[in-house]
């Protein structure tokens, strides 16, 4: 019996990845066979369960020395060289985690959201959340990119059935932008491929690939591409604000919280680690933060004139993800793990902010700022999470989000000073976009009729929230817990591109003769 | 791989200074955030009481019942309460490191609390004489405030969220000044930030009131910013943002007067400009007096706003190693200080006298603090604590009773205008008393406490002015000069508010004048301890030449260098560096020419003289009601009046083109440019495909020859290529 | 010899193709690809002479299937009459973009 | 002489090829596509494919070009006089495609001469004489059709037969 | 057992599914004429003409698992190549026949005819397919085209049909005089047709260049208006929305895959020597032929024909393996044809059902809301839309993916990121039925197009097996992957045999 116990840690293990990527599948055939009316609770009891199973991670993970923990890897395609690979590291344990979390919260943030086609809803949700799963745990590229298209789909059809009234054009909208971006990230993967001769789409393999500077600068476009639309970067951002607007509260809370992480996620993964030299490029550099800042600085103030507030913070996230541009092109350590670390806090204080205006709207259904004012003295308690929230969106100490924020721009600022400098207006435009929102919806007069009658969060709405909520403090107020598992793995990052900076910048003999592979690739 | 345990649990409680032991240091800083915690509790359940009754269509009045409802009188004990103890826990440890004769700092961490790759910042807080001063400020003050709230605040349907708000600015106040590293700092500094936002607008539902906190947050965070860049440079520089190692390695690490110590000292300027509404960042300040009296008092002038001033005496060090940055605070401290005296003195608003006054006051601090009188500007920041709070307080007491009275008449005219009063001093004796020692005080005479504490800032910029190898030293002459014009409008102001509140004909509408009443107890007992601090407030920091003299009674009153003695630890290193830079300052005051007492006569004599005089040119003069005050003050009276046009040239410089900006981002950038190309590629794609499509005309010649054209094209190529 | 049957064949093949392009009547531009498969035969035949008896094997296959194809395409075709009651091939654009 | 003859027979065949694309009638295209065939059916016999120019002569200048006369007076298109030749953009259009089309492939022939073609050309034809003289025109073809070939002729039975099937199918009236 | 030909009983064997399925064809149409068709008979003779399928499926599999060869000159390949692509063929075939029955029946059709068309056709193209000689693939080329002349004109009470019928016809013809043209200047530059003494005449450089260079391009054209690239194209989308669409479904999965099945040997085996210069033709036939297929199916407001472009599109990805030529672009091809002819007969049997009696349901409004009205359509119909569209998760990825594994194989990097851009614009059309049936309501034309469209059992049979087909196949595609792998082998050993032996 005690055998059997102390033999639990090793068995979790072995199973927790599998159970938490397909048990939503499991979930999807479930609610696909449940009556209509009773699909929300199965939905949400599975995801439930898939986030209790997910919290073990926080205690088995071991951060390591920063490659991957419970790996394991099946052939599945062999004469491609695919497996079903999967693993965790510090960069994606946090990702997982944060979908485990967001997809309930999703889901029963939707209960009263979703009133038509229920079945089919909470079907795609589970879809979903199976694909962005299957994305951070992939480590082979194949199994990747299956999973990075097929979250497409759900969320297609999500914003295309229970968006608004321009839901098709966004949907379309939404699916064409990032699928230019994937594809052509597929020939780039494709040459990868080739190129490292190994015959696998491992992650191994690739890291291995012999890359020189020329080919490195193209492939890395490519990828920059499919992530920079994801993420989105600067001028490629039209997308979301329209997706946001259209989708319904949970599509939007998905797609804020993490969709958006695929991109950025992509960054760290791949971007770096595969091109360790283009990403240090002084001109890839150079682009790249100016374009980060250019998110962070204008999309700050796009949103501020927003009068859909929802569009407002559709804009927020662009801005967000420029701060995690920059920290991860600063190549530091600060920088990458700040960037890590807004990515977790955008994914909690945006989705509890969608969340907030999806209860707006399920009440009013208007999500015109100026259809709102003095909401405050009605729905206190919705109220102070909606504070609290835009405090933690806008970087107060002591939330989440200026944990990120602050190491993003110190860590930009080790190497980029000026960049970090014109970033860090963006504390400023940050509060200039928000607070006039929390203004113009909770404060000033109640002067509209329809408004007195707005309901304060009902008991299920703070189940909602509280997490989030309570997750936004804690991680601003002790954030170590998660610096420590993540910062092993963003060293591995960061030496693989010290390690190029030595053969193909530093008295490089021939610099066409680009990356040694990698000793890990030897071991075997 | 078992279930590690590689991650380390959070610290326990290190202490690294073991030569005095601490009492509970942590628990000065908790009481006020559970102070929080509980009257928020209190606050949302009141609040959802009376927005249910909101919803249902009915106002809940918490005060119609018999008894007052939990909610609204639990806060009165738990507010002040917490306040209370924390402020005897802070004596406590007062009495422990006074007797400890600490030379060091005491570092008390709790957790780590960001920890990266090559970063680490504890939670921790540090214990020394500044800080100690600082805290017995916020907790003593602080406490006295509560508990005229408590009076003034006693019918607001919002009791219980007024207090939540107030604790949890204690809370990160204390922080702020316990913070044992810039980024602890930063978090009170933001915080409180975030209070100022919250109890400026406290009263949401009124526009302008609400504007105002905004406002005042979005400028804050422009100073921030300056804040966090300073951090940057500083962790660039010494790998870590906690004060010890920074201020023991900053001799070594920056080149004196060297580009980086001057580009962190001005950033960290920047950063207390806006929290000290320092020009040109001081206009949220006077639009903060939005938010209840009591708040102004406690933030707007005792405490948040001094922060910038401790933050530049905490790094004293930097400033001595960069002179060029101390000319700027110092210089930027007298301009707000005679920019907003001027302003203050075209003002009807007594809270805005009040704010304008205070802004003027806290660039007499930073004159101070510029001059590298560190320990003179926490000696100003200190007595105007009393003295300041004590008139807002005052005012509050005055604005109470006309709210009280003008709503009782039905009058709708603005309880806080000057204009509507006058003549108070009948109906409210003990105000009257209490407002005349602090107003006395902030003038500047002899004894009380507010005459020791300019008077120094003002003498040390003189002696420092002479300072042998001052590269300013010209500049720092002009400084003074200005400083003493200023401290005479000060004088001047200040006696005229007197004049138009509580002397003269009473302008107060007829109806409303039985009403008007002295302020209850709970009110004007902590006036009057307060006034009692503005008297004697100034004795703990006399030098011994003027206590040694006709101003001190020579000796016999109870005065000393304490103070001095007291932060010497804190400020040597400082006052080390900036000898050896400067030279010995000048102990003959210039254009008086001796000592130390020459010019405190002089001085106590100019400012008695100026508050007389207008005592005597405005006591007679008939003043019009706001009602019926329609004329628009021209010229340079004019100007005074529209505050030297700063709204005006932020809003066309700055808030205007951001705007617009923003507008063409939106609608030119996002939606034609970028959207645009977007849209224009998939329709394009669309419209060539229906193009080609035309082709498609349904005859077989045009196929047949569509056909023939691909075999010419396919064979020529293959044969001519 | 060979070149200038070649040339011949060229030369039938392309009016034959020029017949496709331009006539409007069905029978006739099916005339006109009999006339470009007899082109085609020409060639078969012209180079037998130089590779083989092969060639002539292949023109009696393409004269099987022209004559096959006339079959079934004179049966389209007078289906289609059967329906427009012409044969011209501009009417036949109901099926068109 | 043989030359005399090609260009003769050449010469016909375009006129008679040029006539069908160009007559007014269908009637006479069909006569003018005879006169083509038998001019390549001359060609033929130049060539020495005696079996084929008279396969040429009687399965196709007679019995198809007959099918197609049936239909053409079948529908009573014999007279329809209505130009059916498109003129104008067009034609000049077809015949710029047409003419380049023929310049390429005329480019591309124009080298094809006798020797250094594949080797000994006269060889070849001297070996196919032999056999003809041997076997008999129709032997010679007869004999790879049934052996090498016999898979194509097979084939091409059933392409007969389907080709039946279809113009059965599709020539029955509508019910 | 081997193959040498020495007896004649060695052709039957070697050519052992084309012999069933054409004395079955004939049974098919004796059964026709002596039945009588009308009323429910026409279904019978359909399921005996998919009968006679699973039967010359059956002789496939036989040659398939162990019948070797040893004729490096005969006219017929007993190859796994030949073999795989019979099961497209036959595979096509059935499905077709089977959507065909209910639509048959309706259309009062002949239906000894109608089978044993599509039989004949197939084995058309089953000799295509198995054809080492240009005159051979030519009489299989012939033979499915003239079978199908006849379908596409079946339905004689609809003038689409017969326009359709005619434009194919003269078209078709048209271009076989230009694939006949390129047989006879290629016969006479190597002095044969067999493709394997081609191959060998031109690795011992005994061709004649002047003739070889115009016979490959007008090969090229010939094949090309086949498998409808661009600028051969222009017939096809009047065909496949004229012809009746389970015809419209079979053309577009098996003739399609026929003449692939032919381009591919006679090039990438027979021409494999004067690889340089073919490619470029392809490669941009290959190009223009997925831009303009995709773009022009933007504008197409009739599924039917938006289908039609979408396999001119999907002609040009094949064109793509052909590019590339190799092992792993061969494999795909086969592959991705199979995969092809499920989806997109899968797809057209949706249309068929929604088509109703008079076929004219095919606008894109006709599928507003049907999705929610027929779950089983709508869901069935996304799934081979997006399988079409190459989405991870159907097999139309897979197949998309082993296209590009060939095409970066060999290194065609610009042509695979044509591909690929061309597929995001694939896309829009795609996912545009995808929204129509899932996020418009429809008016009320629309409920009633869907109350009608109910699918008979047959067509049901084929959406649920076509379905399960394709997602098994995204996600397991390693069986059917290994075969079309190990179809490939063999392809281009007997090239280099006959080589040697005709050297002399």
């Amino acid at each position: 019996m005690t055998d059997f116990i102390a033999s639990i840690p090793a068995l979790y293990e072995d199973w927790v990845l599998h159970a938490l990527l397909w048990l939503p599948v499991a979930g999807l055939f479930h609610v696909m066979a449940a009556a209509e009316d009773r699909a929300k609770h199965i939905a949400f009891s599975w995801s439930g369960t898939v986030f209790v199973l997910s919290l073990g991670l926080w205690w088995s993970f071991d951060p390591g020395g920063g490659g991957f923990a419970m790996q394991s890897s099946t052939p599945w395609i062999e004469s491609w060289g695919v497996s079903y690979a999967l693993g965790l590291d510090g960069i994606s344990v946090f990702m997982v985690m944060l979908t485990t979390l967001t997809t309930p919260i999703a889901i029963l943030g939707s209960f009263e959201y979703i009133k038509t086609r229920r079945k089919a809803f909470y079907a795609l949700m589970l879809l979903l959340q199976t694909g962005v799963v299957g994305v951070f745990l992939a480590t082979d590229i194949f199994l990747f990119y299956v999973f990075f298209e097929l979250t497409l789909i759900p969320m297609y059809f999500i914003v295309g059935i229970w968006g608004g009234e321009r839901r098709i054009y966004a949907a379309v909208k939404f699916f064409l932008y990032t699928a230019v971006g994937s594809l052509l990230m597929l020939v780039a993967i494709l040459y990868i491929y080739f190129s490292s001769g190994s015959g696998s789409f491992s992650y191994e393999a690739f890291l291995g690939a012999d890359l020189t500077m020329r080919e490195q600068l193209w492939l890395f476009a490519a990828f920059a591409l499919a992530f920079g639309i994801k993420v989105p970067i600067f001028p490629l951002h039209t997308w979301l604000p329209d997706a946001h607007v259209e989708a319904p509260t949970p599509g939007s809370v998905i797609l804020a919280s993490l969709l958006l992480k695929m991109g950025t996620y992509g960054f760290l993964r791949f971007l770096l680690p595969f091109f360790p030299g283009a990403a240090q490029h002084p001109t890839v550099v150079a682009v790249m933060l100016v374009l980060g800042v250019a998110g962070i600085i204008y999309a700050a103030w796009v949103a501020a004139v927003q009068p859909d507030a929802k569009k407002l913070v559709a804009y927020t996230s662009v801005a967000h993800m420029g701060f995690v541009v920059i920290g991860v092109f600063a190549l530091t350590v600060n920088g990458l793990q700040g960037g890590l670390v807004v990515m977790i806090s955008h994914g909690i204080s945006t989705g509890a902010l969608f969340l907030l205006l999806g209860m707006m709207y399920e009440r009013r259904h208007t999500r015109r700022i100026e259809d709102f004012g003095g909401i405050g003295r009605v729905a206190p308690f919705f109220a102070t999470a909606f504070v609290i929230t835009a405090l933690a969106s806008i970087g107060l100490p002591g939330t989440s989000g200026f944990i990120g924020e602050f190491l993003a721009l110190i860590g930009t600022f080790e190497t980029h000073a000026v960049t970090a400098i014109i970033a860090a207006t963006g504390v400023i435009f940050a509060a200039y976009y928000m607070l006039p929102m929390v203004q113009r919806v909770l404060f000033n007069k109640l002067d509209k009729p329809e408004n007195r009658t707005f309901a304060d969060l009902s008991r299920r709405e703070c189940v909602v929230l509280g997490p989030l909520v309570a997750l936004m403090i804690w991680i601003g107020v002790h954030p170590a817990p998660f610096l420590r598992r993540m910062e092993p793995s963003v060293q591995v990052v960061l030496e693989r591109v010290e390690e190029a900076r030595t053969v193909l910048f530093d008295g490089a003999s021939d610099p066409g003769a680009g990356l040694a592979p990698r000793p890990a690739g030897e071991e075997e | 791989m078992g279930f590690a345990a590689s991650v380390p649990g959070p610290h326990l409680p290190v202490q690294e200074v073991a030569q005095w032991e601490p009492v509970l240091p942590g628990l000065i800083i908790l009481l006020p955030l559970l102070g929080f915690v509980v009257n928020g509790v209190l606050a949302l359940r009141s609040a959802a009481r009376s927005s249910a009754a909101l919803r249902s269509g009915t106002e809940w009045d918490p005060f119609a019942g018999p008894a007052r409802p939990r909610t609204h009188t639990l806060p009165t004990w738990v507010g002040p309460g917490v306040m209370f103890v924390a402020f005897v826990l802070a004596l406590w440890n007062f009495a422990g490191m006074y007797g400890a004769e600490l030379h060091d700092p005491v570092v008390v961490r709790y957790w780590t609390w960001i920890v990266t790759g090559n970063l680490q910042i504890d939670a921790a807080i540090q214990l020394d004489q500044l800080s100690m001063i600082m805290m017995l400020v916020v907790t003593g003050v602080g406490f006295l405030i509560h508990v005229f709230s408590v009076g003034y605040m006693k019918d607001d349907t919002g009791y219980p969220r007024y207090f939540a708000y107030l604790n949890l600015f204690v809370f990160f106040m204390l922080v702020l000044v316990m913070g044992a590293g810039y980024a602890m700092m930063f978090i009170g500094w933001e915080g409180v930030g975030l209070c100022s936002y919250l109890l400026i607008g406290y009263w949401f539902t009124d526009r302008e009131k609400s504007d105002a906190g905004k406002k005042a947050f979005i400028v804050n965070r422009i100073g921030d910013l300056g804040f966090l860049l300073a951090m940057f440079l500083l962790f660039q520089a010494f790998g870590t943002l906690d004060f010890g190692p920074v201020f023991e390695g900053a001799e070594g690490r920056l080149a004196a007067g060297g580009a980086t110590v001057t580009a962190i000292t001005l950033l960290l300027m920047l950063g207390a400009a806006g929290k000290s509404a320092q020009v040109p960042l001081h206009v949220w300040l006077p639009d903060a007096m939005a938010g209840p009296t009591p708040v102004s008092a406690l933030i707007h002038a005792a405490t948040m706003v001094t922060a910038g001033v401790y933050m530049v005496a905490r790094s004293s060090v930097l400033y001595a190693l960069a002179p060029t940055s101390q000319a700027v605070v110092a210089g930027v401290g007298v301009l707000t200080a005679l920019l907003a005296a001027t302003i203050a003195l075209q003002q009807h608003d007594i809270k805005k006298v009040l704010a304008y006054s205070t802004v003027s006051q806290l660039g007499f601090m930073f004159l101070g603090a510029g001059v590298g009188a560190f320990t003179a500007a926490i000696f100003h920041l200190m007595t105007h604590a009393f003295f300041k709070a004590l008139l807002f307080l005052g005012a509050g007491a005055v604005i109470h009773a006309m709210h009280h009275a003008l709503h009782r008449a039905d009058s709708h005219e603005d309880a806080q205008d000057m204009r509507n009063m006058g003549g108070l001093k009948d109906r409210m004796r003990i105000t009257w008393v209490v407002m005349w020692v602090a107003t006395l005080a902030i003038a500047g005479i002899w004894p009380l406490a507010g005459f020791f504490s300019k008077d120094e800032i003002i003498w040390y910029t003189a002696a420092w002015a002479g300072a042998p190898s001052n590269p300013f030293g010209t500049l720092y002459t002009v400084y003074w000069l200005v400083a003493l014009v200023t401290a005479m409008l000060t004088a001047f102001y200040m006696t005229r508010l007197m004049v138009m509140t509580f002397h003269g004909e009473s302008r107060v509408e007829r109806n409303a004048r039985p009403h008007l009443h002295e302020a209850p107890r709970v009110m004007w007992v902590p006036l009057a301890i307060l006034a009692v601090l503005s008297v004697f407030g100034g004795w703990v920091n006399v030098p011994e030449p003027l206590a040694e003299s006709f101003l001190g009674l020579f000796g016999a009153l109870p005065m000393s260098e304490w103070l001095h003695h007291w932060l010497e630890p804190v400020t040597h290193d400082a006052a080390a560096i900036q000898t050896a830079a400067l030279g010995e300052p000048a102990y003959g005051a210039p254009l008086v020419g001796g000592g130390e007492f020459a010019w405190a006569l002089a001085s106590t004599l100019a400012a008695a003289v100026v508050v007389l005089a207008a005592l005597r040119a405005l006591g007679g003069r008939k003043y019009v009601a706001a009602a019926r005050d329609t004329a628009a003050p021209g010229g340079l009276r004019g100007i005074l009046a529209n505050k030297w046009y700063f709204d005006e040239v932020f809003d066309a410089g700055i808030v205007r083109p951001v705007l617009a900006a923003s507008r063409w981002c939106w609608k030119v950038v996002d939606a034609v440019l970028i959207d645009g190309f977007v849209n224009f590629v998939g329709n394009f794609t669309r419209l060539a495909g229906w193009t080609v499509s035309l082709f498609q005309t349904g005859q077989a010649n045009t196929y047949a020859f569509v056909l023939t054209l691909g075999v010419l094209l396919v064979l020529g190529a293959a044969v001519f290529l | 010899m060979l070149a200038y049957a070649l040339l011949l064949s060229a030369a039938l093949f392309v009016i034959g193709t020029l017949g496709v392009i331009v006539r409007r009547n069905a029978i006739i531009i099916f005339l006109s690809i009999e006339l470009q498969l007899n082109a085609v035969n020409l060639a078969f035949v012209a180079l037998s002479r130089y590779t083989g008896i092969e060639g002539q094997l292949f023109v009696f296959f393409v004269m099987t299937v022209a004559a096959a194809e006339a079959a079934v395409g004179l049966a389209i075709i007078i289906s289609i009459f059967r329906h427009y009651k012409t044969v011209n091939v501009d009417r036949f654009n109901l099926l068109k973009w | 002489m043989t030359e005399i003859l090609f260009v003769l027979f050449a010469v016909v065949a375009l006129g008679g090829a040029f006539g069908v694309v160009l007559s007014r009638t269908p009637v006479a295209s069909l006569l003018f596509m005879v006169a083509t065939l038998a001019s390549v059916a001359g060609i033929y016999v130049l060539f020495e494919a005696h079996f084929l120019a008279a396969i040429q002569v009687l399965v196709y200048a007679g019995a198809i070009m007959v099918l197609f006369l049936f239909v053409i007076m079948l529908l009573n298109l014999g007279h329809d006089y209505r130009a059916d030749l498109k003129y104008g953009l067009w034609s000049l259009l077809a015949l710029v495609v047409a003419g380049l089309t023929a310049g390429v492939l005329g480019q591309a022939f124009w080298g094809a001469s006798d020797t250094g073609f594949r080797g000994d050309g006269a060889a070849v034809a001297a070996a196919l004489d032999a056999a003809v003289r041997e076997q008999g025109a129709a032997g010679v073809i007869a004999e790879p059709l049934f052996t090498d070939y016999v898979v194509a002729f097979e084939l091409m039975g059933l392409l007969l037969l389907v080709a039946i099937v279809a113009a059965v199918v599709l020539a029955k009236p509508k019910t | 057992m081997l193959l040498d030909y020495t007896s004649s009983f060695h052709y039957v064997m070697a050519l052992l599914p084309e012999v069933v399925l054409s004395c079955w064809g004939m049974v098919i149409l004796i059964m026709g004429v002596v039945r009588k068709d009308g009323g429910g008979r026409g279904q019978e003779t359909g399921w005996m003409a998919v009968a006679g399928l699973a039967l010359a499926a059956v002789a496939n599999g036989w040659l398939y698992s162990g019948v070797a060869e040893d004729g490096a000159s005969a006219m017929i390949a007993v190859d796994r190549f030949r073999l795989f692509a019979n099961w497209i063929f036959i595979l096509a075939a059935a499905l077709s026949i089977v959507i065909s029955l209910a639509y048959v029946t309706r259309q009062k059709l002949q239906a000894g005819e109608y089978y044993s068309l599509i039989l004949f056709a197939t084995v058309g193209m089953m000799v295509m397919a198995s054809a080492r000689d240009l005159m051979v693939i030519f009489l299989g080329l012939e033979l499915m085209s003239i079978g199908v002349y006849a379908l596409v004109g079946f339905n004689r009470r609809d003038r689409r049909s017969a326009e359709a019928g005619l434009k194919y016809f003269l078209l078709g013809a048209f271009a076989t005089g230009f694939l006949l043209f390129g047989i006879a200047l290629i016969y006479g530059a190597a002095g044969s047709t067999n493709i394997q003494m081609i191959a060998s005449a031109i690795g011992a450089g005994t061709t004649a260049n002047q003739l070889l260079v115009p016979g490959i391009a007008l090969l090229a054209i010939g094949f090309g208006f086949k498998v409808a690239a661009v600028p051969f194209h222009m017939w096809t989308p009047d065909v496949y929305e004229g012809a009746p669409t389970p015809v419209t479904a079979f053309m577009a999965a098996a003739v399609k895959a026929a003449a692939f099945v032919a381009f591919l040997r006679v090039f990438v085996v027979g021409l494999e020597g004067v690889y340089g210069q073919w490619w470029p033709i392809l490669y941009w036939l290959a190009a223009i032929t997925m831009v303009v297929g995709n773009v022009v199916a933007l504008a197409q407001s009739n599924v039917k024909r938006m289908l039609a472009y979408s396999s001119i599109a999907h002609g040009g990805y094949l064109l793509v393996a052909l590019v590339a030529g190799n092992d792993t672009a061969v494999a795909s091809l086969l592959f991705y044809l199979l995969v092809y002819t499920i989806m997109t007969i899968a797809a057209f049997a949706v249309v068929v059902t929604v088509g109703g009696q008079s076929e004219g349901n095919s606008r894109i409004e006709d599928y507003a809301g049907l999705g929610w009205r027929r779950p089983v359509l709508g869901v069935f119909m996304t799934v081979f839309l997006l399988s079409l569209a190459g989405f991870p998760g159907t097999a139309g990825f897979i197949a998309k993916y082993q296209l590009l594994l060939g095409a970066a194989e060999a290194r065609l990097w610009w042509l695979s990121v044509v591909l690929v851009l061309t597929t995001v614009v694939s896309y829009w059309y795609y996912l545009r039925v995808a929204w129509y049936m899932w996020m418009k309501e429809g008016d009320d034309t629309a409920a009633a197009i869907a109350s009608s469209a109910d699918p008979p059992f047959a067509t049901h049979a084929v959406l649920v097996l076509s379905a399960g087909l394709i997602i098994l196949g995204g996600i397991f595609p390693e069986t059917v992957l290994d075969l079309a792998y190990g179809s490939v082998e063999g392809l281009r050993l007997l090239v280099a045999g006959a080589s040697q032996a005709l050297v002399p």
